[in-house]
């Protein structure tokens, strides 16, 4: 067919939360500081120049907003198969074990019960690091599962995401996760219990699509990519001028999709404010 | 085509090893249609793994500027059809279309992706690309059905969900979340069917039914050939060692549990006989219905979204 | 307050159905060709030049829709009161009175049993003539009678409307007909019934903002003003320029409000396929 | 002020009138606060018909520059709040002010229209007046407070949804009427208050509640003043007029059955002491929401229906 557009759910690597992966992961993409990770470590990897929110790995998430010692991490022991066998330049499988060995992570997703600002929640955090936060079976499988055990202990699901999108390495199983997690948000909803979904940079695609939409409160960090279609594919498939915030968490801000920006030193006491707005015992 | 001892074994092989896949009944549609022949080179079909030519040929056949579409399929189906317009916000998409249609005596909601024939009306239908205000359009009218009692059927045939400045603006990931939960509350049955295209998110919005469906050359992929090709080979060219290497096909759809039958089309593809594949497909569809009807709304609702959890596979 | 707004559920003089009131009602807006009234009745008042869709008194427009004889009007004796004793420069009991005598109508809208293409359903009518179709007490409880009746019986309802928006002489009991109207659809609504909205030149202001617009399909003719504001009132208010077809029937299609723009020669047959469509027994 | 046998003979039958007229309990607020002054002086000023001034009094009080607006008041009466943003459509309209309160120890979701204080807020706020985005973004809030159980509480102060021709363009009129339907449908209790301008479909839009209270000195009107001047005597300098003959004081609003408790202000106005109105406020949505919190979600429903279906008089 003549002039196809190309639209997909999926990551793509021209989307890297940091450009095109030529920078160092320490030099500020907004003001071209550089920092030792121990420099970031206490500004909660935010530079401390110009407020730029750099990405935050899945455990040090969770250390930056559970209290000390209260997560419990649940299917840890869960792995991604490879249901077609999947082989393009490399197969699947090397990717996948290459990923585990980089980030110390089963896949993209972690979860288990916790308690942020002594509130009881289910939490859940992605880690682009990991073959780009991107969505199989496992990511969705962890995330269900999440649901069922917040709606079962009747507290609320906290979700942090950053994803580029569905994994096409499982080809149409992956598409099946937005339906998938899609229903177990629903399920939680039937269960009464609330779900908070901070969506950090980025959220984009098969994730944006599904579950990270669906909370009853959505925040975002400051600068968060937030789009189900990155700049760049856009650009290039419909030639259109670009704003400049084209997709950004302000942008999403202005026309309506979050509610509320929340800068990271904020987030916890946020967070928390919101757990006890949605505590069962109040 | 020889049909050895071994075949037929292989047949039958493959027939448990669906029917333990799923536990649903299989092929819904080819059985009803009747017709042993049509059956038998499906089977066939099925018993041998596609190779990467077949695979690229229901590539091809899915996007074949012929085959039917939505409408083509809406006017051969329904003796009378009442076309709904607008999401009451911002716009009219054409790019999807929704109405109240009267089939085999009763009224169904039917929403489904629309392309255009000619150049005109392609690029008025945006080539079957939907904005949000499609998914908001596709949600009133579940909104509709449900009120009423209505089943609802949905058609898929889309390249993907429109990838502008505007339909990023107007929260095009949001309403393709928000779409699929509206079809996961419907208290009425749904039956979806892919007949073309079932391209990533913009398919999936209105794909989350008790019967998913989808035509013998169909496709239903989380990305595009071309656009797999260009990630992972880094030349869109390579798109049919992608095609193979992702499998959209029905077969393989069918195989992973994706859908739950495969509707027959006639000789040659839907392409060439559009009253023929009308048929097939108003069959299948009126099957899978009196499968999900009799059953109660809360269980249906939950027998829905347990099918849904159950997809994927994972290493526990 | 400096640069006060003045915003209205009312209806005003200045959007009289056929523009300044100079004009006679039988010479058309679209081409200037004049009629007499027997010349427009054999075409529904639609202009044979143009296509100009004439306004259509109440009782005519339920000769055009429903089969011939099976309307049996209700609550015809509910009459206005004057709740707050109004009086501007005249009394509303004599604007009553006059209206009564010049349209031969008891208040602005009539209601009643009735068959289309042979499916019963409820029928509901607005007169524009009768102070300009204007929604006081009297209207919406002949229309929330509408709705119980249909739902009582199980058929449809089928509503015209015709409004310049609520009786500003009843005061804030005429606004409170907008809760009231929406409270009975809502019931409308749980009793399973349809509501066919369609709307006539010119829907607007407080029946807009109720139940006109609560139609499960929403219907109007060409041409027709459907506005919560009306353009004058815009263009005085905000200064802002008017797109030339703002608020008509067709701009509103354009932006998502409307089913369908159905020619009045086409309207019984349409409505009678909406009717089938709806139909219990079927 | 004498008080004589008269006079409380008067305030006796008055009393008796309004309790006939509704069959709900009267002058909410004013007994819990427990002022004897304050109520004689209310009681003394229903028993009087008010007079054009008095009206016109209000009309100038319900615009007063210094009056307390919808976030005054939240953040007085709210030992937290959250705002929600946003219709995840088009927009964040700042007209509207929704989000999750704690108010006595339990969770409640709030929206009100928001005016600005100085020229720069109330450009920003539009005056208050919404647009359509405006009403979904509280559609919103009402769904989430369904979902989970929280009371509902508006505050409605606008002069009107405001008349431009965007506004128009996406709808202004349906949403009035759905954002009406959404809370006619709520499941949980609900109260309004109109606290300052009640104007028109912009205002009842949030206010189809269990139990609609008003301020002491807040107007609820189908029109402006000015506007009905203008059309009705064809001069907008007959606003006082106007006012006097449309009666949208609280008092007459009370009497004519369209709000179901009058919410005492501070000496002078709410202006005059925020903090002090803020109080009486808050002690008015408590008992009001006291009062139908007991009731069955399906009976509180129907009661909500009954309540605007009986709004109105005519002659049969
Ligand atoms: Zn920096
Ligand atoms: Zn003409």
């Amino acid at each position: 067919m003549e002039g196809r557009i190309d639209v997909t759910v999926e990551n793509r690597a021209a989307e890297r939360p940091e450009g095109d992966g030529k920078r160092h992961p320490n030099t500020c993409p907004g003001c071209h500081s550089h920092y030792r990770d121990d420099e970031l470590e206490p500004t909660l990897r935010v530079c401390p120049q110009c407020g730029h929110h750099f990405p935050v790995r899945a455990r040090d998430r969770i250390a930056q907003l559970a209290d000390r010692g209260t997560f419990a991490e649940e299917d840890a022991g869960l792995r991604s198969a490879d249901p077609l066998a999947f082989f393009d330049l490399r197969a699947y499988t090397e990717r996948l074990a290459e990923a585990e060995v980089a980030t110390g992570l089963g896949d993209a997703l972690i979860a288990g019960a916790a308690s942020i600002e002594r509130r009881p929640c289910e939490l859940a955090v992605m880690d682009f690091a990991f073959m780009g936060g991107s969505m199989g079976s496992t990511v969705g499988e962890k995330f269900a599962r999440a649901c069922d055990r917040a709606g079962g202990r009747g507290v609320p699901l906290v979700c942090v995401t950053a994803s580029g999108g569905a994994r096409m390495q499982e080809g149409i199983l992956s598409l099946m996760q937005l339906p998938k997690t899609v229903c177990a948000v629903d399920e939680l909803h039937e269960a009464r219990c609330a779900f908070i979904s901070i969506m950090s940079h980025p959220t984009t695609a098969g994730v944006l699509a599904s579950f990270a939409s669906l909370g009853d409160v959505i925040v975002s960090e400051p600068g968060a990519l937030l789009a189900f279609t990155g700049p760049r594919v856009v650009q290039q498939t419909t030639r259109e001028k670009l704003p400049d915030d084209f997709g950004l968490a302000e942008s999403n801000a202005r026309f309506g999709h979050v509610d509320a920006i929340v800068p990271r030193a904020e987030l916890r006491p946020y967070v928390g404010r919101l757990l006890a707005m949605f505590s069962r015992a109040a | 085509m020889t049909e050895g001892a071994s075949t037929q074994a292989e047949q039958l092989r493959l027939r448990e090893r669906l029917a333990k896949l799923r536990e649903l009944p299989l092929l819904r549609g080819v059985g009803v249609s009747g017709e042993m022949a049509r059956l038998k080179r499906q089977l066939e079909r099925m018993a041998v793994e596609p190779s990467a030519d077949d695979v690229w040929h229901s590539v091809e056949l899915a996007r074949h500027q012929d085959r039917p579409y939505t409408l083509d399929y809406v006017e051969r189906i329904c003796d009378d059809f009442v076309e709904l317009h607008g999401d009451r916000a911002l716009a009219d998409d054409p790019a999807i279309v929704a109405g109240l249609g009267r089939m085999d005596g009763r009224t169904v909601v039917l929403v489904g992706h629309q392309k255009g024939r000619d150049i005109r009306e392609r690029t008025h239908r945006n080539f079957g690309m939907t904005y949000p205000e499609g998914y908001r359009k596709a949600m009133r009218a579940f909104e509709l059905a449900d009120r009423h009692g209505f089943p609802v059927l949905t058609l898929v045939d889309t390249p993907g969900a429109y990838p502008g400045v505007t339909a990023e603006q107007h929260g095009q990931g949001g309403w393709i979340a928000r779409c699929q939960l509206a079809m996961a509350r419907l208290g009425v049955p749904s039956v979806a069917c892919v007949i073309g295209e079932g391209g990533s998110g913009g398919a999936v919005a209105i794909a989350l039914a008790d019967r998913v469906l989808m035509q013998e050359n169909a496709i239903y992929s989380v990305i595009s050939p071309e656009g797999c090709a260009a990630i992972l080979w880094r030349d869109a060219g390579e798109a049919k060692k992608a095609a193979a290497a992702f499998k959209p096909d029905a077969v393989h759809c069918l195989e992973l549990g994706v859908v739950d039958g495969i509707v027959p089309e006639p000789e040659g593809g839907a392409h060439a006989d559009h009253d023929g594949a009308a048929a097939l497909l108003a069959e299948s569809l009126g099957a899978a219905l009196a499968d999900v009807e009799p059953i109660a709304p809360d269980e249906r609702r939950r027998l829905r979204r347990g099918k849904f959890r159950a997809m994927g596979m994972y290493l526990e």
